[in-house]
């Protein structure tokens, strides 16, 4: 049994190898039209300042609610929005116009495989576009050869049943399938998944995740996995980042971020998380330490955009955006609260483990 | 505000358009139509050079104005009301004459076509409701042949069976010039009601099947949606749901429909007036036609071009009282 | 052979494609057979005025003595081709317009949504009219100018279904894929969009039908050529009215209905497949009987 | 006012309840034999995948089917009580079933004793009309005697009920938050005092947070007004945490129900083991999990026997043949744990298996598919 999530989540120190594709300070408005051509330029201001880098064969987990920004970010990634701001580098380069070029390595995976396939294409017909646009078949013979190896890897066997079915043919799992055997089709180094279960059932969402973390284990493929469920991001994923309304807030390894939340919002998205074992624990549902919902990217909040809901908020919150504080083992946060003596310590053990 | 100055913004450049298009083609369609003119004119005695020279200009033939200044001259006459002269009742304005018709068929075309949209609406919502049920299989059969059915021969039909054989109802007129005269007396507003029967139910018959189709497609799409399940689920009166929580919403698109619906009822209404000599604009759109007679001809269908334009408005701001949605885009 | 059973079991799905279609068929069949078997030029002259119909003259004689059932056949030949011939054109215009607006967006779609909503508020017989009336009268002539005012509504159409699809996740995969815009458009959204095609050529069909017609009967036709709309015209103009001469303009006004009947029911037929809210289900009559459904 | 204990009155008793939908190809068995009872105040979950029945359930149970989907066989047995508060539905106490409500009493019924809570309240709302008027409509209906100032001050109480501020009345349901909607969708549910709230995946479409914060709104509620809740979702981390019955659901039937506690820490039917283990922890040692090999079945086409059998770690040649019944997993146990598994029938195996012998089933499943 190859998997051991356990081994894979180091601290920060030990990544050896060098990332693979690296994002600094991305940045992302969507200009809003604008009757009146000499009033005030507005824009969603969809993500702010994000950087991150991707390993080959490790999992980086984006965890946030609808409108925090994370799906925005794959689509950076995959150069299907150009940032307003900031840079992007694969493999130490940075990423030209050459977009097709850039696309042999970066694939997508999308949140719906209801529509992320075309209902009037068959399966032959998805997985044989990317062989032929990057040339990795010449003829049909060849693509039916290896569109048979790729349903193989993502277990669907014997691919022969498969090849000529359409997507309504096909149930919601084998879609999601599909779709993966397309992204790899193309032989990317990185997979953007953007909520690839949450639109399966709850039985197999698992099956699809662990073929995930196979092909990275077996390819070195670096993942992104995009979730607003923080214990599959747990499950999932070496290292986990927290966005919220376009901010980054806090990052490191999974288990570090999940067990020692430091950021009043990574405390209060873990607090209301479904948690059964709290059952066992005691009493039924506990309190929130906040209450509210993402604010309007219009018209953000100034400073750090959690400080309307903040249960620890303070006047300078609403001033900047506080910078990065390192906690050790890779660990970080955007808050006050730590570093600097600007705050004090919240939410009980604010000192790092060190 | 914003969806209704794009709206706006939309009529003026129709209306801009419809008149351009109506400036240009003359003078470069080919052959001289001011001559055709000319010679119709003269055959009634009433031609003299002058009168030539009058026509050459409204066409635009044998001017020496760049074609700017006669297309500023064409606007400024047209903001004034200047239509020109009507060959076919010489002397007379075009203005004039539209003047004189345009009452009939405003009121034949509003009434016509108010008593269709509702009822069929109505029809529809119906239909929609008992789906499947003998009233829904047969108003869908009859949906079906009236939905493509030529005004000018339904007219016909009518004029035909229910005026000339069967002689029930006048089918030629607005009101009956022997005996009565115009005024605001029962006799008149009798006869004139009289003889608007049949032109209207023409109409009627030949646009509601338009609104029932409209109306019931979009009141099945409708009837699917949770609200009107929870409407149910929360005891309502089968009534209250079926107007104040599915008819209410499926009216949405009808409406819609409704603006892009009236200019194919208004072109109905022209040819429908043809056939009963009703003496609207159709009318005289017509006896333009036939004699050639441009200056009234174009008079016609520019005003109807801009009624139906300002009709759309009225539409519109018709839609904005009644979906809140569009109205708060409005505020915003 | 394949391609026949697929076609004759999209036509049997659904009962009102099956009358529609029949329809439909039966015209165009007359339309292309109709005239082989007659010998007889339509607009000959004969002695025979005004007979109402009879052994000899199938549905009588109009006032030139001219045969309407013969007449009747060859005008829907010139009817039904001009037709679907303009509705062609037609879609065409609407499908090209309806895409790249939609597609493109920005300033494309900003200039060419505009020239649609232009033409959508602008009536369309009357915009015909005054672009017509200056020229030389042929079915060509009538063909382009109801061509150019009626394309708009399809457009619009297609333009809000490819709007919405373009949004949808598979047209992004593909693109992240790496494809190319114009097989985006041509392999990814337009095969999706058939039915709404299809559809809206039918119902242009309809429109084109009563539009040719409506200009015809105003006498914008081609007096040399047969066809329906120029049969009420002369039927009209005539006095066939108060001649009581109902079996000259009641024939071609119920050919054109019925035409339109059929390919009504076509499209309606097709929006039932492509929305299944707007099919009858099956059980239905079951139901009725069941106490316990509300 | 609440003179009884929760959980020991029945309240509404569903008795071998099917649903059939009658499509172009055949019937298709939605709901399949399915018995309950729910109890005065008492919060039932019930939990499955998409295609388990569980929303046709509810429906059927509301009478708010839909062609093509109709009532087969069954009985909904509702116990009305004498409510001195507010006009009732029906002046006895005697249990009536709902299937056999003629349309008036089924208008009555509806609200006063049974109301619901839609999964999206984005299209549960009537777009055009405003919140306050969607609630004074069913006070309008139901309580005729009613002044409008009065159903405003009515109207205005739920929304505060709720956590919605009173100028909110006049809002249209585009212009609130996704959680602000769904608030306002509990408040039309609370109008009447109805005894029976079903609630059908009211969370589903919200944000973690939003989420949690109503569904602590409604067990305060609860505590409050003493309503009865049929909570349907498909997450059942959610069920575990509130509610005090679950059934969960596969392919139209009810496989198995017991306590929040005796399903979770002993579920009994391999479904259910695989269901609750399908979740990620956020606690414990980080192992790896399989969730359940295989799809849920198409209903067209149910496996004959145990509908799971095909991807059951602990199927047995009866399962294939014989159709399961629920009965108690330890005979003669106080507890009401009911699992319908041949597992637990001593016709077909001698001992029943403890939820540790299903672990290491489905542990030994994952290490066959790991070396795969």
């Amino acid at each position: 049994m190859s998997f051991s999530p356990q081994e894979a989540t180091t601290s920060g120190s030990e990544i050896a190898s060098e990332p693979i594709l690296e994002a600094q300070h991305l940045q992302k408005q969507f200009p809003l039209r604008r009757l009146n051509p000499f009033g005030p330029k507005r824009a969603v201001r969809a993500v702010e300042d994000t950087s991150l880098a991707l390993y080959p064969g490790r999992a980086m987990a984006l965890v946030g609610e609808s409108g925090s920004g994370k799906t925005t970010i794959a689509r950076m990634l995959a150069r299907l929005y150009t940032p307003t701001t900031g840079t992007l580098s694969f493999q130490g380069q940075p990423v030209g116009a050459n977009l097709r070029a850039y696309r042999r390595n970066i694939q997508l995976i999308f949140q719906d495989p209801f529509s992320s396939l075309n209902p009037v294409h068959d399966v032959w017909y998805h997985l044989s576009r990317p062989l032929k646009l990057y040339k990795h078949a010449r003829n049909n013979v060849e693509v039916t050869k290896q569109a048979l190896a790729l349903l193989e890897r993502v277990s669907m066997t014997p691919g022969e049943q498969f090849l000529h079915k359409y997507p309504h043919q096909l149930s919601g799992g084998q879609r999601q399938r599909v779709a993966i055997a397309r992204a790899l089709a193309v032989q990317p180094r990185v997979l953007l998944a953007d909520e690839p279960v949450s639109m399966l059932d709850v039985s197999i969402r698992l099956d699809i995740l662990n073929l995930l973390l196979r092909l990275k284990e077996e390819e070195q493929l670096a993942l992104l996995y995009i979730t607003h469920d923080i214990a599959s991001a747990r499950y999932f994923a070496e290292d986990t980042l927290v966005l919220y309304a376009g901010q980054m807030v806090e990052g490191g390894p999974s288990e570090e971020v999940i067990q020692h939340p430091k950021h009043p919002y990574t405390q209060l998205l873990l607090s209301a998380a479904p948690d059964p074992d709290r059952l066992v624990a005691g009493k039924g549902l506990a309190p929130l330490p906040a209450r509210g919902e993402i604010p309007s990217l219009v018209t953000p909040p100034s400073g750090c955009r959690f400080h309307p809901r903040c249960p620890s908020a303070m006047p300078v919150c609403k001033e900047h955006f506080p910078p990065r504080t390192d906690l050790g083992a890779g660990h970080w946060t955007h808050c006050f609260l730590y570093g600097d003596g600007s705050g004090t310590a919240f939410g009980g053990n604010g000192t790092t483990k060190e | 505000m914003r969806h209704l100055i794009r709206r706006l913004s939309i009529y003026l450049l129709a209306i801009w358009a419809a008149i351009t298009l109506n400036f240009f083609l003359p003078r470069f369609a080919p052959g001289n139509p001011a001559e055709v003119v000319f010679y119709r004119l003269a055959q009634h005695g009433e031609a003299s050079p002058a009168t030539l020279n009058a026509l050459e200009a409204e066409f635009g033939i044998n001017t020496t104005d760049s074609l700017w200044v006669q297309y500023l001259k064409y606007l400024n006459n047209l903001i004034h009301g200047q239509l020109g002269v009507s060959i076919t009742y010489f002397p007379n304005n075009v203005s004039d004459v539209i003047g004189q018709n345009l009452p009939w068929t405003l009121v034949l075309l509003s009434v016509s076509v108010l008593i269709s949209f509702l009822l069929g609406s109505l029809i529809g919502v119906f239909m929609a409701w008992k789906r499947g049920s003998a009233f829904d299989t047969i108003f869908s059969s009859l949906m079906t042949f009236f939905y493509s059915i030529l005004y000018p021969w339904l007219a016909l039909m009518a004029v035909y069976f229910l005026g000339y054989s069967l002689g029930w109802f006048p089918f030629s007129d607005a009101y009956d010039v022997g005996t009565v005269v115009p005024g605001w007396s029962i006799d008149f507003i009798l006869s004139a009601a009289y003889h608007a029967i049949l032109p209207a139910l023409t109409i009627v018959v030949s646009t509601i099947a338009g609104w029932m189709l409209t109306m019931r497609n979009s009141m099945i799409t409708t009837l699917s949606e949770d609200y009107v399940l929870m409407a149910k689920a929360k005891g309502l009166t089968s009534r209250r749901v079926m107007f104040a929580y599915a008819a209410r919403n499926a009216i949405l698109p009808s409406v819609t429909g409704f603006a892009i619906a009236l200019g194919s009822v208004v072109g109905g209404q022209l040819l429908v007036e043809i056939i009963f000599s009703y003496p609207g604009i159709g009318y005289a759109l017509y006896q333009g036609i036939t004699n050639q007679d441009y200056a009234l001809a174009d008079g016609v269908l520019l005003l109807v071009i801009l009624a139906t334009v300002f009709m759309n408005l009225i539409v519109d701001l018709l839609y904005t009282v009644l979906d809140p949605r569009v109205r708060q885009e409005r505020s915003a | 052979m394949r391609v026949l059973r697929g076609f004759w079991s999209l036509v049997t799905l659904n009962g009102k494609v099956m009358v529609g279609s029949g329809i439909v068929g039966f015209f165009v069949l007359v339309a292309i057979l109709g005239p082989l078997f007659i010998h007889q030029n339509p607009l000959k002259f004969t002695s025979a005025l005004l007979e109402p119909p009879s052994a000899a003259h199938w549905l009588g004689t109009n006032q030139g003595g001219q045969d309407v059932f013969i007449q009747l056949v060859v005008g829907t030949r010139t009817s039904i081709f001009w037709a679907f011939l303009t509705g062609v054109l037609v879609v065409i215009i609407s499908v090209t317009v309806g895409l790249l607006s939609g597609y493109l967006g920005g300033i494309v779609d900003d200039i060419l949504s505009l020239i649609t909503n232009v033409f959508l508020v602008v009536p369309a017989l009357p915009l015909a009219i005054l672009a017509v009336e200056y020229f030389a009268r042929t079915e060509l002539t009538i063909a382009l100018i109801v061509a150019f005012t009626n394309w708009a509504w399809g457009a619009r159409v297609l333009r809000a279904q490819t709007l919405s699809m373009r949004n949808r996740e598979f047209v992004t995969a593909a693109r992240s894929g790496g494809e190319r815009t114009w097989r985006l458009i041509f392999f990814e959204i337009l095969p999706n969009q058939l039915s709404i095609v299809a559809a809206s050529f039918i119902t242009t069909t309809i429109q084109v039908l009563l539009a040719v017609a409506g200009l015809e009967f105003l006498g914008f036709g081609d007096s040399a050529t047969v066809s329906w709309g120029n049969m009420l015209f002369g039927a009209y103009n005539d006095s066939a009215l108060l001649l009581g001469a109902w079996w000259w303009f009641a024939p071609p006004g119920l050919c054109i209905a019925l035409l339109g009947s059929g390919l009504a029911l076509l499209n309606f037929g097709i929006d039932e497949i492509a929305d299944p809210r707007l099919r009858r289900e099956p059980g239905l009559k079951v139901l009725k009987k069941q106490k316990a459904v509300a | 006012m609440m003179e009884n204990n929760p959980g020991t009155q029945p309240l509404l008793e569903v008795q071998n309840l099917s649903v059939d939908y009658a499509a172009s190809n055949g019937i298709v068995h939605a709901v399949t034999d399915v018995s309950f009872t729910l109890h005065r105040g008492e919060v039932l979950g019930l939990a499955g995948e998409s295609g388990s029945g569980k929303s046709t359930l509810a429906f059927a149970i509301s009478r708010l089917l839909r062609p093509p989907a109709l009532i087969a066989s069954g009985k909904v047995i509702y116990h009305p009580r004498l409510r001195a508060d507010q006009q009732q539905f029906e002046q006895s106490t005697l249990p009536v079933n709902v299937l056999d409500l003629t349309s008036e009493e089924l208008r009555s019924f509806r609200w006063n004793e049974l109301a619901i809570v839609f999964q999206s309240a984005m299209n549960a709302l009537n777009p055009v009309m405003t919140i306050g008027a969607q609630i004074m409509d069913v006070l309008k209906t139901h309580r005729p005697g009613m002044s409008g100032e009065a159903r405003k001050q009515r109207a205005i109480e739920l929304l505060r009920l709720v956590g919605i501020a009173s100028d909110r009345l006049k809002s249209y349901p585009h212009e609130l938050s996704g959680g602000m909607r769904q608030r306002a969708t509990i408040a039309i549910a609370l109008a009447l005092n109805a005894e029976i709230i079903i609630m059908d995946e009211p969370t589903t479409a919200l944000d973690v947070v939003v989420q949690r914060e109503i569904l602590t709104e409604i067990l305060h509620l609860r505590e409050q007004l003493h309503f009865s809740v049929i909570f349907i979702t498909h997450d059942l981390s959610l069920l575990i945490e509130m509610a005090d019955l679950i059934a969960i659901m596969y392919a139209g039937r009810i496989v198995e129900r017991g306590t929040q506690r005796d399903l979770y820490l002993r579920p009994r039917h391999p479904y259910s083991y695989g269901l609750i283990h399908s979740f990620p922890t956020l606690h414990g040692p980080r192992r790896r999990a399989l969730g359940i090999p295989g799809s849920p079945p198409d209903l067209r086409a149910v496996p004959l026997g145990c509908a799971f059998h095909p991807r059951c770690p602990l199927a047995f040649g009866a399962c294939t043949t014989h159709l399961p019944a629920l009965r108690p997993v330890t005979a003669g146990s106080e507890s009401e744990q009911q699992a319908a598994c041949h597992l637990y029938d001593v016709r077909f195996t001698s001992e029943a298996p403890t939820t540790q012998t299903i672990a290491a089933q489905y542990a030994a499943l994952a290490e066959g598919s790991g070396t795969r």
